[in-house]
C-alpha cells in the first residue's frame, strides 16, 4: 500500500470509529448494576432487560409503535407502489409535482411538520390516534419506499408488460403476474424501511403524543430527558439487534432481486 | 426468394388502412395503408424513427392510432385491447419473465386462456420441441444463451397458435452468427406454420432475405412496397435506392432519349431505366457499385476516371474513383478475379445501361 | 367511567398513583388515567383541546400563575360544596380555578463539599462567584421566566416585599452577571437531581422535592431557604372537560385521604396542603419542607396577578436574553 | 451516459383516469398529512389574531429571532462542512473497496444509520457528561485535569448532529462516485494525468451533484434538528427548532410559531428550489444500491 | 491496401514479448508476441472474450502484465503506469469528461503536461481542426452526435502527438453511416500523423479494410497475424479460415497429390492449396463460397449438387446446396448475371483448384 492509500485508510478507519462509538459504548451499559450510566459498567445484569419486558408502560408504547410502523409499512408500500408503478409507466407529467410532494416531507424540517401536523390533528381528533400516526409516518416514510420501488421498477423493462399483454393478460394481470413479483422484493424492502422510519420517529411523535399511547420512541425521550436510566442502552441493544435482522433481510431481499432482474440479459 | 402464402395457410389477413398516429406534435405514423396477405411475410424497414414500431405497436394495439384502421381477417379491431388480438409477438430483448421458469414463460399465453394445467405443460412441451428446446422447460431463462432465450420468447408467441406474429426487431441483440441461426428459425417455422409475419428490422440484409415483401418507411410514410428483388433492382425513389445497399448518384441531364453528364459525355437509356416519367432537364442517374466494371482507359463507352483508393475486403474490393468532373464514383469487384489496378491509375468505368435508373432530380434524398 | 390528569411523569406521576389513583379507583370505581406531561406542554395540549372543542383532560396541574393566565379556560371551582376540602383544606387552598395539590420552593441547593465549609445562604451568595467559585444552574422550564428575575432582584439588594411589580431592566442587568457562569439550563426535575448529583454544577435553583430526594440518595447537598419561591401546584379543571364530576370528586377526595398524605408527602418531597398532611412527620423532618413554617417566611410569595397580568412581556424578555 | 431518471416515463402511455386512480392515495395522503397541515399552520400566521403580516414582522423586528437563525445557520453550515469533510474520504473508499472491506465500510455507516436517533443522542450523552468517557480520556492523556464541561454546549450539539447526519453525506457521495464510469478514471490516466490529479480533475467535479446535494440534505435537516439540540443543547445556543417548540408549547404564542415555520419552509424551499437540478433525491438514495 | 509504415514516420516501435495474463484462474492472454513496426496500423481481432482488450491495456499500462513484457521503441514499460507512457487512446464510448467542454477536453492532455493556458487553446483548435470540428471548442460533449464526440476523442487523444494510438472499439457505438465515415476520418489521420495504430474490433469488415495487419486472437492465443488480404485467402488455420468472412469446410482423403471427397470425386490440388505440409489421410478442404460457380450438372470437373435455397440477398445472391452426401455447399454470385437457379435444381458446381485450402482435420474449429 503507499503512503497515500496509507493515509487514507487511517482516516477512515478513524472516522469509523467517531461512527461507531458512541453506539459501542452505550451498548454495555445495558448489562449495568446501576441505575444511572458510567462507562465502564458496573456488574453485570439483565434486569434492565427485564425492567423494560414487563413494565407495562414500555411493552404497551412498544406495541403500539409495533403496529403503527406495520401499519405504515403496509400503507407506503401499496400506495406508494401504485403511485410510483403510474409515475414510471407514463404519469410523466405529473413527476414534477410528483417528487416536489415526495420531498417536501424530506426537506421541510420535521418540527415544522409535527407543529403543522399537531395543529391539525388537534383539531382532527387525529392527535394521538394510530391512524394520525400512520398518517404522518406514511408521509415521512413514503419517499425511501417509493425511491426503492422505483429503482426496481425502472429496471424493469417495460416490454415485460408488453409480452404479457400479446401473451392475453390484461393490465392489471401483467402487473400482477409479472411487473409485481419481479420487484417484490424492493417493495418489501421499501415498506422495511417505512418501518424503521416510523419505528423510529421522534419529533412528530413528541408532538401528537396521545392519552393513552405513547410511541416508543417519545418513551425514550422522555426517559433520556428524565432519568436516563440502563433501560435506555438495554433498548438500544434490541433495536440494535432488530436493525441488524432487518438489514439482513434487506440483503436478502436484494439479492433476490438481482437474481430476478438477472435474465434481462444485454 | 418471393415466396407466396401456401394455400392451406393458416395466417390472417392484415388489413391497414389510412394509419396515422401523432403523438403531441410528432407525427410518428401518417396515412399508411397496407394490405398484407394470409400467410405473408412483411418485413418494415426503415430509419430510425420512421415509425416502424409505431406501425407494429398499433397492430398489437398498444398503440391507439390517432387515423385510421386496423383489420385483422376482416374484423376491425383498431380499439381492441392487445390481449383481446390473439396475436403473438416477439420483442427485441427476449422478454421472457425472469422470476418464471422456461416451461412456465411458454405457458404463460394459454394459462391467460384458463387451459388447465396438465394441458398448458403438454402444449409448452410440444411448442418447445417445434423451436428444437425440448428438455429445457425447468431452467430459468438467464440460464439459457441470448439465442436461446429467443427462441424461448418465439415458442411462447407461438404456443396459443395464433394466427400473426409480430416481430419488433428479434435479432437485433444477437450476434452474427446467433442471428443468422434465428433467421432460418423463424424462416423455418413461418413455413412450417403458416401464420403471417410482420417483422421489423433496421437490418436491410436481414429485410432481403427472409421477406415475402419488404415496406420502405421513411419519416412515418411508406416510400415502397415490393419484393426484395425489385426494391433492390428498381428502388421507387431515390431514398429508397440510397436506403437499400450501396447506390452511386450522379447528376445529369436528361433529354427524354440520353442522359447528360457534366463531362458531356452521355448514355442511352432504356425505357426500363425510368421508374416513372421524368420530364427532360435536371435528373439523377443511379447506378449500383457492383453493376460497374473496369475497363481499359479511353475504351468505347466509358467514362474515364482516376482510381482514388482500391479497399480490399475480403470477397470484394471496393474501388473509389473521381470523374473528371470531381464525382466519386464506386465500384465493387470480386476481390478474386481483380484487375491489377492501384491508386493514381487511370482507368475507363463500364456502365450496362440495363443497370441504370433515372431518377428526377430533388427526389427525397 | 375515568378521569385524564396530567401531571409531570417521573416521581409526582407515581406517588400519586400509589396514594391517591389507587384509593380513589377503589374507593369509587372511576379509573384515573395519568399522563406524563410537563407543565408548559400539558397547556399547549389544553390550549389545542379547547382550540378544537376536543377537551380529553379532566385536571390538569396549575402553577399560581396559571390559574389568573388561563382563568378562560378553566372551570370555576365550588369550594364550598367540596366537604372534605372543607374539612382538611388549609387556608387559601381552594381558590376559584384551583386547588392546591403540593407546594415546595424554588430553593437554592449547593454541594456542600464544593466550597470547603463555607455555605451559601442566599441569592447574593449564588451571584457570588468569588467566594463560591463553580458552575451553576438555572431551570429552564415552567415558570423560570419569573423565577429567575426574581431571585436575581433579590441578589441585587429588593426585599421580598418589595419584588412585585418588578423592575425588569435591573433583574436582567443583573442576570448578565451570572450568566456566563450557568453551565446548565435544566428542564426536568430529574434533571436537576443529576446534575447536582454528578457535579456538573456546584449550586442550582432547584424544586425543593428534587434536592430533597436527591439528599435522601445521600448526595452531600444543603437548602438554603432564604429567597426560595414558593411554589404551590395547583389541580384544576378544564372547561368542557369530559368528566368535570369525576374530577370534582378525585379533588375531594384527595383531601379526604388524609391517611394516604404523611407516606404521599415524604415520597414526593412536597407537602400537601392538609392538615392530614405535614403535621404527622416528625418535627426533625418537617423542616424540610416548604410549609415548615421557619421556612414558609422567608419563602418569596408571588404576586400571581402581576405575573398573570404581564406573562407574555415576561416570556419575550426571557427567551429574547437567554438565546441572545 | 446516464439513464433516464425515475420520474421520466418510458412506459407505454397509460390512460389518465388509471394514473389518476394509481396517484390519488398517494396526493390523498400528501395532502392530509402535509399539504393541509402546513398549509393550515401558515395560514394562522396571516390569519390571527387579526388578517396582519404582524407575527412576520416580530421575527424580524426582534434582534433576538433574527440571532437564533443566524445561529442555526451556523450551527447548519458547520455540521454540514464537518460532515463532509469526515465522509468524503469514507466515501472515496467505499467506493473504490470490493468484496469484505466494501462491506464492513457501509455497514459502519448503515448500523448506526438504523439505530435509532435517539439512542445516538443518549450515547451521546453518555459520553459527553462530566465524568463520561471523553472527559476520562481527556485527563487520561492529560489535556485537562479537571473535567470540562461538554454536556449541554454549542459542541456536544455539532457532534452530535454530525454523527447523526453523516450517513446523509456519505451515501449521496458514494452513490454519485460509483455513478462514474471507471472509463473516465482511464481516459484521465492516459492523458497523463496521476491519481492525485485525476481525482481532482475528473472524479471531484462529476462527483459534485452527489456532493452538493448531500451537503444540501445535510444542511437542510440541521436547519430543522431538534432532537439532539433539545437534549444535548443548551437554550443559551437556542436552534430555530427550539425556540419554535417553546413558541408553541410553553409560550402558546401559535400565531408567532407559526410564522417561524413559515419563515424555515420558506428558506428552506428557497434552497431546495436553487440546487433543485443537484438535489435529485432519487439519484442520491441510488447510492444505497 | 496494406500500405508501410512511411519513412518519415513519427510513430513508435511496439514490441509485445510473451505476454501473459491472468485473472486468477482465468487465462485471458496466453504468450502473446507480437511487433508492430513504427508507424503501423494494426486491428486485432478475435471473438468475444478472446483478449483482445486485454493485450490492449497491457499496452496502454491500465493492466499489468502477470507474464512477458511490453517495449515501446525498445524501452521496457512493463511496469509503468499509463499516465507515463505517453500513448494516446480511444475508447470505445467516447469517454469525453462530461464536466469539461470540447475545448478543455481536448485540452486536458496538455494542461497534465503542464503547458500554459493560451498554448492549450491553440493546440487543442488545431487538434479539432484536424478532426473537422474547428469552432465546436465551446460546447459541451453531450451536445455533440455521437460521431463528432468519437471525433472530439480523436482529437484528445492526438493533441500531445503522441507516437502511439490504441482504440478500443472505437467505432463500435456508432451506426453504420457514422462508422463508415470515422474509418475513413481515422485513416486519414493515420495517413497524415504518422503514429502506430492498435485498433480492437470485433468487425471483420473493418478489420480488413483499415489495418495494415490484422492479428487473430483466440481464446487468449494468437492465430495469425498478416495483412487482410493474406488472411483471408490464406488463413493460416482453419479457425481463422471460418472467423473471417464466409467458408465452405468439406471432409476429403488426402493422398498428397489429390483430395477425395465422399462420393470418390476428386480433385487435383497445386501445391500453394497447402498452407502447411499436410500428412496423407483426413484433411479437411476449404473454399470461399464467391470463388464457386455454377455450371451445367454433369461438365466436367464439377460437383453435382442439388440447390435448397436460392436467398436473395441485393446486389449478390446466396445459393445453398446440397452434395449427394449430404454435406452443404454454399456459393456467392452476383445477383445481377444470375444464372436461373430455383430450389431443388440440380446444378454442377466449378471449384477453381486454384481457390481451394487444405488443413490437416481436427485443426481449431
Ligand atoms: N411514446 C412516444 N412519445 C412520443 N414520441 C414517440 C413515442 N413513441 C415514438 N415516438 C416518436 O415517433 C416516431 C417513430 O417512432 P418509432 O419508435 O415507431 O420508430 P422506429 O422506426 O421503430 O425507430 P427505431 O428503429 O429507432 O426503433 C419517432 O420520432 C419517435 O420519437
Ligand atoms: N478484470 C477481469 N477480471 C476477470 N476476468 C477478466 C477481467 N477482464 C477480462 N477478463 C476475462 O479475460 C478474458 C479476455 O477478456 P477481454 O476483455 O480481453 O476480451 P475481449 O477480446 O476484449 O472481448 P470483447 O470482444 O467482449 O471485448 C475474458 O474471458 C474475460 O472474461
Ligand atoms: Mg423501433
Ligand atoms: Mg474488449
Amino acid at each position: 500500500m503507499n503512503p497515500r492509500s496509507l493515509l487514507l485508510h487511517a482516516y477512515v478507519y478513524a472516522v469509523l470509529v467517531f461512527i461507531l462509538l458512541p453506539i459501542l459504548v452505550i451498548l454495555p451499559m445495558a448489562f449495568s448494576e446501576t441505575t444511572y450510566l458510567t462507562f465502564p459498567p458496573q456488574g453485570l445484569t439483565l434486569s434492565w432487560f427485564g425492567d423494560f419486558f414487563t413494565d407495562s408502560r414500555w411493552m404497551a408504547s412498544t406495541w403500539f409503535s409495533v403496529k403503527i410502523a406495520v401499519l405504515t409499512a403496509i400503507t407506503t408500500a401499496v400506495v406508494g407502489t401504485m403511485a410510483t408503478y403510474a409515475l414510471v409507466r407514463g404519469a410523466n407529467a405529473m413527476g414534477t409535482l410528483f417528487q416536489a410532494f415526495l420531498i417536501g416531507p424530506i426537506v421541510v424540517p420535521h418540527i415544522a411538520l409535527a407543529v403543522a401536523l399537531y395543529l391539525f390533528f388537534q383539531n382532527a381528533g387525529l392527535s394521538g390516534t394510530t391512524l394520525g400516526y400512520v398518517l404522518a409516518h406514511s408521509v415521512i416514510a413514503m419517499p425511501f419506499t417509493v425511491f426503492t420501488v422505483a429503482a426496481a421498477l425502472t429496471s424493469v423493462d417495460p416490454a415485460l408488460e408488453d409480452a404479457a399483454m400479446s401473451c392475453g393478460a390484461s393490465r392489471f394481470n401483467a402487473f400482477r403476474l409479472v411487473t409485481l413479483p419481479i420487484i417484490l422484493p424492493n417493495v418489501i424492502s421499501g415498506a422495511l424501511f417505512a418501518f424503521i422510519i416510523s419505528f423510529d420517529e421522534p419529533v412528530i411523535a413528541f408532538f401528537l403524543a396521545g392519552i393513552r399511547d405513547k410511541t416508543l420512541p417519545r418513551m425514550m425521550f422522555d426517559d433520556i430527558e428524565q432519568n436516563l436510566t440502563p433501560i435506555i442502552p438495554a433498548i438500544a441493544v434490541l433495536l440494535t439487534l432488530l436493525s441488524i435482522l432487518v438489514l439482513l433481510a434487506a440483503a436478502v431481499l436484494k439479492h433476490m432481486a438481482d437474481r430476478n432482474k438477472g435474465a434481462e440479459g444485454q | 426468394m418471393p415466396q407466396a402464402a401456401s394455400p392451406h395457410s393458416k395466417g390472417a389477413l392484415i388489413e391497414i388502412r389510412g394509419l396515422g398516429k401523432r403523438f403531441g406534435s410528432v407525427v410518428a405514423v401518417d396515412d399508411v395503408s397496407l394490405t398484407i396477405d394470409a400467410g405473408e411475410f412483411v418485413a418494415l424497414l426503415g430509419p430510425s424513427g420512421s415509425g416502424k414500431s409505431t406501425v407494429l405497436m398499433s397492430v398489437a394495439g398498444f398503440e391507439r392510432p390517432t387515423a385510421g384502421q386496423i383489420l385483422i381477417d376482416g374484423v376491425d379491431c383498431t380499439g381492441l385491447p392487445p390481449n383481446k388480438r390473439n396475436i403473438g409477438m416477439v420483442f427485441q430483448h427476449y422478454t421472457l419473465f425472469p422470476h418464471l421458469s422456461v416451461g412456465d414463460n411458454v405457458a404463460f399465453p394459454l394459462k391467460m386462456r384458463g387451459i388447465g394445467k396438465a394441458e398448458r405443460r403438454r402444449q409448452a412441451e410440444q411448442a418447445l420441441e417445434v423451436v428444437r428446446l425440448s428438455g429445457y422447460a425447468e431452467r430459468m431463462p438467464k440460464q439459457l444463451s441470448g439465442g436461446q432465450q429467443q427462441r424461448v420468447a418465439l415458442a411462447r408467441a407461438i404456443v396459443y397458435n395464433p394466427r400473426v406474429l409480430l416481430m419488433d426487431e428479434p435479432l437485433s441483440a444477437l450476434d452474427k452468427n446467433l442471428r443468422e441461426e434465428m433467421q432460418i428459425e423463424i424462416k423455418r417455422l413461418h413455413a412450417e406454420l403458416g401464420f403471417t409475419v410482420v417483422f421489423v428490422t433496421h437490418d436491410q440484409g436481414e429485410a432481403l432475405t427472409m421477406a415475402d415483401r419488404i415496406a420502405i418507411l421513411k419519416a412515418g410514410r411508406l416510400q415502397q412496397v415490393s419484393p426484395a428483388r425489385s426494391l433492390y433492382e428498381r428502388p421507387s425513389n431515390l431514398f429508397a435506392a440510397g436506403f437499400i445497399g450501396e447506390m452511386n448518384i450522379l447528376p445529369v441531364t436528361w433529354d427524354g432519349e440520353k442522359a447528360t453528364f457534366s463531362n458531356n459525355q452521355d448514355i442511352r437509356l432504356p425505357a426500363e431505366a425510368l421508374i416513372e416519367p421524368i420530364r427532360p432537364g435536371a435528373a439523377v442517374l443511379a447506378v449500383r457499385p457492383e453493376r460497374l466494371s473496369v475497363a481499359a482507359p479511353g475504351e468505347a463507352g466509358t467514362w474515364k476516371a482516376t482510381v482514388r483508393d482500391v479497399v480490399y475486403a475480403g470477397a470484394g474490393s471496393l474501388l473509389i474513383t473521381h470523374l473528371d468532373d470531381g464525382s466519386e464514383v464506386r465500384l465493387r469487384m470480386p476481390s478474386a478475379g481483380q484487375a491489377n489496378v492501384r491508386s493514381g491509375d487511370t482507368i475507363g468505368i463500364r456502365m450496362p445501361p440495363e443497370a441504370v435508373l433515372l431518377y428526377p432530380s430533388g427526389d427525397a434524398a | 367511567d375515568e378521569i385524564v390528569i396530567a401531571t409531570t411523569g417521573g416521581l409526582m406521576r407515581n406517588t400519586l398513583e400509589e396514594h391517591m389513583y389507587k384509593p380513589f379507583q377503589e374507593a369509587t370505581g372511576t379509573e384515573v388515567i395519568p399522563f406524563d406531561i410537563e407543565v408548559p406542554d400539558q397547556w399547549a395540549r389544553a390550549e389545542g383541546m379547547v382550540r378544537s372543542g376536543n377537551v380529553e383532560f379532566d385536571i390538569v396541574t396549575a402553577t399560581g400563575p396559571d390559574l389568573i393566565e388561563k382563568a378562560d379556560i378553566l372551570l370555576t371551582i365550588p369550594c364550598a360544596e367540596l366537604e372534605n376540602v372543607q374539612k382538611f383544606a388549609l387556608e387559601g387552598a381552594c381558590t376559584d380555578k384551583g386547588v392546591a395539590r403540593t407546594t415546595g420552593g424554588m430553593v437554592l441547593t449547593y454541594n456542600k463539599e464544593a466550597f470547603g465549609g463555607k455555605e451559601p445562604k442566599n441569592w447574593a451568595d449564588f451571584w457570588n462567584v468569588q467566594e463560591f467559585p463553580g458552575p451553576r444552574g438555572l431551570p429552564d422550564t415552567g415558570d423560570r421566566d419569573w423565577w429567575v428575575p426574581a431571585v436575581a432582584l433579590l441578589a441585587d439588594g429588593v426585599a421580598r416585599e418589595d419584588l412585585f411589580p418588578m423592575d425588569l431592566d435591573r433583574a436582567y442587568k443583573k442576570l448578565d452577571e451570572i450568566r456566563p457562569h450557568v453551565a446548565v439550563w435544566w428542564k426536568t426535575g430529574n434533571q436537576v437531581q443529576q446534575i447536582m448529583r454528578d457535579k456538573e454544577v456546584v449550586m442550582a435553583m432547584s424544586y425543593s422535592g428534587r434536592s430533597l430526594a436527591t439528599i435522601k440518595d445521600g448526595a452531600p447537598l444543603g437548602m438554603a431557604w432564604e429567597g426560595a419561591i414558593r411554589d404551590t401546584g395547583y389541580m384544576s379543571i378544564l372547561k368542557d372537560a369530559p368528566n368535570s364530576e369525576g374530577a370534582l370528586k378525585y379533588i375531594d377526595f384527595f383531601y379526604g385521604n388524609s391517611e394516604g398524605h404523611p407516606p404521599f408527602i415524604q415520597t414526593v418531597g412536597y407537602a400537601t396542603s392538609s392538615s392530614a398532611g405535614l403535621q404527622k412527620l416528625p418535627e426533625e423532618e418537617q423542616k424540610l419542607y416548604a410549609t415548615y413554617p421557619a421556612n414558609y417566611e422567608v419563602l418569596v410569595d408571588p404576586d400571581f396577578e402581576w405575573i398573570g397580568a404581564n406573562r407574555a412581556a415576561l416570556r419575550e424578555r426571557w427567551t429574547a436574553w437567554l438565546a441572545q | 451516459m446516464k439513464g433516464p431518471g425515475f420520474f421520466e416515463a418510458d412506459g407505454r402511455q397509460m390512460s389518465k383516469g388509471a394514473i389518476l386512480l394509481l396517484m390519488g392515495p398517494f396526493f390523498l395522503l400528501v395532502f392530509v398529512a402535509f399539504l393541509y397541515p402546513l398549509g393550515n399552520l401558515l395560514s394562522i400566521s396571516v390569519l390571527e389574531p387579526t388578517p396582519t403580516l404582524a407575527n412576520y414582522e416580530r421575527v424580524f423586528d426582534n434582534p433576538i429571532y433574527a440571532t437564533v437563525l443566524l445561529r442555526t445557520f451556523r450551527i447548519a453550515l458547520l455540521v454540514s462542512i464537518l460532515s463532509l469533510v469526515l465522509s468524503l474520504p469514507v466515501a472515496v473508499l467505499m467506493a473504490n473497496s470490493r468484496g469484505p472491506k466494501a462491506v464492513l465500510i457501509t455497514a459502519c455507516i448503515l448500523l448506526p444509520f438504523w439505530s435509532s436517533v435517539l439512542v445516538r443522542t443518549a450515547a451521546w450523552a453518555i459520553l459527553l457528561q462530566r465524568n463520561g468517557m471523553v472527559n476520562g480520556f481527556l485527563q487520561a492523556i492529560g489535556l485537562t485535569s479537571e473535567p470540562l464541561r461538554l454536556l449541554y454546549t454549542q459542541g456536544a450539539v455539532v457532534v452530535a448532529m454530525t454523527h447523526v447526519l453523516m450517513p446523509f453525506m456519505v451515501l449521496p457521495i458514494y452513490g454519485a462516485l460509483r455513478n462514474i464510469p471507471p472509463a473516465y478514471n482511464r481516459a484521465a490516466a492516459i492523458c497523463g494525468a496521476g491519481p492525485l490529479r485525476t481525482f481532482w480533475e475528473v472524479t471531484l467535479p462529476l462527483a459534485m451533484p452527489g456532493i452538493i446535494g448531500g451537503f444540501i440534505l445535510v444542511f437542510l435537516t440541521a436547519l430543522g434538528y431538534f432532537i439532539t439540540p433539545s437534549l444535548l443543547g443548551s437554550p443559551q445556543e437556542m436552534m430555530i427548532a427550539t425556540l419554535i417548540s417553546q413558541q408553541m408549547r410553553e409560550n402558546l404564542d401559535w400565531p408567532f410559531a407559526a410564522a417561524l415555520v413559515g419563515v424555515l419552509t420558506l428558506i428552506v424551499t428557497v434552497i431546495t428550489l436553487i440546487f433543485s437540478k443537484v438535489f435529485q433525491f432519487d439519484r442520491m438514495m441510488g447510492g444505497r444500491a
